[in-house]
């Protein structure tokens, strides 16, 4: 059995939340490297209103053997209302990601969304530090724009397999973010070496809050540096998912709650949630 | 105009459709318009607080779901605070599923549901009966009539029961919980099964099997369907794999009343709006004034079901 | 070189692959190498000359099919004289698939099968009981154990029991089956289902209700396949939606020692073929010497299945 | 229950019988009229070995919502040991043939065959009459061309809706066969028209035997005037096959065999059968 449902969840309610399935028109679909790709969709609202850190739920097409049943759960990697657009990246992994790459420009899709709680922002925090594995770079991108949009500093630490991995690098720099990038081919992506530079970002002073997706090594370390620093964080956390707005319990996490653990829905009480909280997967 | 009003006991319900429980929520009120369905049916509530099953609870297989989510609860006393008052928002009718592990506990857990805002009782006897060994009440006739019976001595409420398709004699189940007192059957909960990953060799749910639901069942369902609706007088309500309008014309030909969707909503959120709006123009296509009038439709007046050659 | 034998009872098969009871004929001969192939399993027949069910007698749906063949048969001695002589010719041991009305025509047909060129005895169990108004022998472990008893006392040649998937306690049966003698389990027949033509009002099916096979039936009979291997101590046979060796792994993993494809066989004549090759390949990439080391790989120790969740 | 099984049927033993699955090409596949389509295929042997009457099992591409589970059965309507080709003429129906309709020049497929029993053509006839409706003039094609082959005349009597769904008149012309063409449109195939038709080609002294495929009524027609003229017969049937090779006991029909009724199978002791013993479906 896993731990109880948590009775005390401060989340919004279905009342306050305005997900809807909408259809979207792919306006741009490429291959970033070998392994991930970007897809630009036209989207009527609300779909556009995407906050950093929300997610939608995609159906992906069938194609030859490859028929996902299931939706699959995506991060917003970009909304503009302005445009009426939302943007995903996302690696090609198994039958649904496979489904989606085969979308072509023109292709229409469902997508529903935007769906969960994002990240939070404390306008008070002078300066923050994200640390992506990954993927995890897809969900912290809007983030960092976030922030910069609210004169928030942003370092952001990649971490990567080798440099051919390292994306969304031109992202962050626009938004006038430190980057630093550390990789497994070289060795600096080894955790000591990570908690070294995150402990030097703190000395600089510039640790006002934690954000982090993507490796639970990672998100130990900065759970871990954030304990001992007292610097309070985010963490985005993935499960699998059926319905995605919290109807079927399937995507249920373990978290710390005072002296309790409790069990929380990854798409509803998430998928961004209190770093101190999260537990190890 | 086809009139889309179904009777289920006492209830009328605007049209045949709802969700099975366990795959509606509050959460696809942002979707799906509440007012529109012929009812709301809730996730299976139990008196106690419980957690559920470890993780992964799901797996996609082939056009098939299958889950080991378990009943997962904050027990009765926060539906009743948290719960209830947001669907009593909507105006469909809401119908609470219940579940307890033994006769007495379904019917005490019944007693409390006679409540503002609760319209019917749907008890989930496809869950494991402690005083069997953890075998599903609905798995025969004889616990089912021991739980039914108790059940509908402690309500007044309109109450559905909810079979078991995991069963060699689901018509006699039926007929039990009829002559027990139910109103109305609802056919049928999710069909036992297991899958395996065989590249990691582990079972792909954390509890090993789980129930299947989606499309892959419906011809198992809807003969259940069948045999229960030929079993019994009072409303059967079919469920399992239903998706499309189409889906719910089968089921109610084969004897339905009306017909909840489940696995369907998570892969479509608006599902059960296309079946509603399918299921009113495909009466219309077809010259039949009310969906009523599908009930048992079937055409199976000159064809004998030869019992001893159903099985090969 | 991986030993893709398997030993069932007292037989030694040259691999783990063989037809199901009703998907193989001399017709295939054409296409099949029959001497590749682990076993032979030949339709089911009966003692007497039988008509089939009226027809149509399939349907196609998702991923399955339907049928309501029943067991056309033109007696035992039609069979002896001008089946057998043609199996003889292969060298791969050859099944007997048998079926009767009552526990003593089993044992006496099973009686007359001690014949030069049969290897094994399959009791397809599976089909109607008269002395239980037409139930199938396999839906309960009484009337199993009394055929099985009957049939074991009659012969001496190896007994595989096959099981219908169509009961809620496959486990107890297949206890009972094995305690009464079996030497191998077979898990197992189609499941009843029923689907209706929507625009015709119709049954698909001439009888209205028959038996689901193909892939949609996998998961539910890999759960079976799981219970029953964990349940005896004989070898189980799975069968039940098998079309790659993906899915013979699988149910070798969950504790089958060999299998029988069946609807698979019909859409690809050669799949028996691919299925003993893919299993080959598989245990090769995965550094598995005996392909009957796959049999109960599942990795489920540090899992207690949780029969109070298994169903939601 | 249907009738008891035929135990004295004399088709050839498996032994006897020489099908395969083999992979074959597409090399043409054109709409003949609007319901109708053409498919020639490269393929190995023995399919081009196949014989007037005789089908194949065709397996089906899946085509979007289309998922045909069983493969398809259908009548040779050409093979060509030379060229090493096999072709067929199918109508457009349902989930099945929507997806062989989408195959494409280059595109594989996989066919089951030559199987079942054609026809037999007595060399001691003179003349035959070949009767056909819709796609029933596929079947009847090859058997023109077998006759016409072995010196034996042919008169074919086309029956179709109207002049649009008349098809194979070219090639049954050049095997030399007189074409009769009867319409709905115009009322000429009714049955006594029919009949009118066949007792005149009697009288000339054309009607060696009958064949016929694609209609009961004219099935019915043939028997008849076939019983009362004491003229020798076949009919190709049809029926829903799922293996196609005499293992399922799926497609049988009834056929009456002195004075018993027997059941058969359309794909192994068929889809050709003698006349007078054929039933009405
Ligand atoms: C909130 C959230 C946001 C995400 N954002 C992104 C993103 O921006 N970019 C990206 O590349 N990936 C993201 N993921 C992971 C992404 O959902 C999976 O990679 C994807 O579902 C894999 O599907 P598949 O069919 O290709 O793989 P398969 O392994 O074939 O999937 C089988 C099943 O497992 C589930 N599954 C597999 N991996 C994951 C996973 N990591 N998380 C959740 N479910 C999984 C699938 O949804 C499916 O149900 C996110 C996941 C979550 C929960
Ligand atoms: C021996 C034989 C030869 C044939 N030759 C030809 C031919 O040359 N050209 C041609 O156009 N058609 C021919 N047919 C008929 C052809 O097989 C069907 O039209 C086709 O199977 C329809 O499939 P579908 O998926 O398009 O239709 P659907 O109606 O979707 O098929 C549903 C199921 O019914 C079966 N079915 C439907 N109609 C028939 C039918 N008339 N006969 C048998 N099974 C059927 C299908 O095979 C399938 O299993 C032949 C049939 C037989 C038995
Ligand atoms: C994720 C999930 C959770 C479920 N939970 C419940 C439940 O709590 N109570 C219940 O009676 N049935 C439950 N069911 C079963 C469904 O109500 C329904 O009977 C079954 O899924 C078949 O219908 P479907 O094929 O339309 O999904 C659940 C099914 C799923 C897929
Ligand atoms: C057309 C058909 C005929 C069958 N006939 C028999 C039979 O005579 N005896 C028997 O034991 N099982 C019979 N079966 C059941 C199969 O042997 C097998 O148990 C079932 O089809 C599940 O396997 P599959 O999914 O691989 O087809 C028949 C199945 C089909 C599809
Ligand atoms: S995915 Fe269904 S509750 Fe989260
Ligand atoms: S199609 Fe299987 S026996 Fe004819």
């Amino acid at each position: 059995m896993e731990a109880l449902l948590d009775t005390r969840s401060h989340v919004p309610s279905a009342s306050q939340r305005t997900a809807d399935d909408v259809t979207a028109r792919v306006v741009a679909h490429q291959w970033v490297n070998a392994e991930y790709k970007h897809l630009v969709l036209d989207a009527p609202e609300p779909a556009p209103l995407a906050q950093a850190g929300q997610f939608f739920h995609l159906e992906c097409p069938q194609a030859g053997e490859d028929r996902p049943f299931f939706r699959r759960p995506m991060s917003v990697y970009k909304a503009d209302p302005g445009k009426g657009q939302v943007e995903f990246l996302y690696k090609v992994t198994g039958a649904g990601t496979r489904g989606l790459a085969t979308l072509r420009v023109g292709d229409t899709m469902r997508i529903l969304g935007p769906l969960g709680v994002g990240f939070t922002l404390d306008e008070s925090w002078k300066n923050i530090v994200v640390l992506g594995r990954g993927v995890g770079l897809a969900t912290l991108a809007p983030l960092a724009e976030m922030a910069a949009a609210n004169g928030v500093g942003v370092t952001a630490i990649f971490s990567a397999r080798g440099p051919e991995q390292v994306m969304s690098t031109e992202r962050f720099a626009k938004t006038g973010a430190r980057i630093e990038i550390v990789l497994d081919s070289d060795g600096s992506s080894a955790v000591e070496n990570v908690e070294r530079l995150l402990r030097r970002i703190a000395r600089e002073g510039k640790t006002g809050a934690f954000f982090t997706c993507g490796s639970d090594r990672l998100m130990l370390l900065m759970q871990r540096l954030g304990r001992e620093l007292g610097i309070r964080g985010e963490v985005a956390l993935e499960q699998q998912m059926a319905c995605g707005i919290g109807m079927c319990f399937c995507c249920v996490r373990n978290f710390r709650s005072g002296n309790e653990v409790v069990s929380r829905r990854v798409c509803w009480d998430g998928p961004v949630f209190r770093l101190d909280e999260a537990m190890s997967w | 105009m086809v009139d889309l009003r179904v009777t289920v006991g006492s209830l009328t319900l605007d049209n045949p459709v709802m969700p099975a429980s366990g795959t509606f929520a509050d959460g696809l009120a942002q979707i799906v318009p509440f007012d529109r369905l012929g009812a709301m049916v809730t996730k299976t509530i139990t008196a106690e607080l419980r957690g559920g099953n470890p993780t992964p609870r799901v797996a996609e297989l082939d056009q098939a779901m299958l889950n080991s989510i378990g009943i997962p609860s904050n027990g009765v006393a926060y539906f009743v605070q948290k719960s209830l008052p947001f669907y009593r928002r909507f105006k469909s009718p809401l119908v609470v599923s219940i579940s307890a592990p033994s006769a007495d506990a379904f019917a005490e857990l019944a007693a409390r549901m006679e409540l503002p805002g609760i319209a019917a009782i749907e008890a989930n006897i496809s869950c494991p009966n402690i005083e069997e060994s953890g075998k599903a009440f609905a798995m025969n006739p004889r616990s089912t009539d021991a739980a039914v019976q108790k059940i509908r001595n402690a309500t007044r409420l309109p109450l559905w029961v909810k079979l078991t398709p995991n069963t060699s004699e689901v018509a006699a189940v039926a007929r039990a919980a009829e002559n027990a007192g139910a109103d109305a059957l609802v056919v049928a909960n999710t069909i036992l099964a297991m899958s395996i990953d065989i590249e990691t060799f582990k079972p792909r749910l954390g509890s090993i099997m789980g129930g299947l639901s989606g499309p892959a069942i419906k011809p198992i369902v809807v003969r259940m369907t069948y045999q229960c609706a030929k079993a019994v007088s009072i409303p059967v309500i079919g469920c399992g794999g239903i998706s499309t309008a189409e889906d719910a014309v089968e089921y109610m030909m084969a004897g339905a009343t009306a017909v909840q969707v489940g696995t369907a909503t998570f892969l479509r959120p608006s599902a059960m709006i296309d079946v509603i709006d399918g299921l009113a123009a495909f009466c219309d296509r077809k010259g039949i004034a009310r969906a009523a009038d599908l009930t048992g439709l079937v055409r199976d007046a000159e064809m004998a079901v030869d019992d001893l050659e159903a099985v090969p």
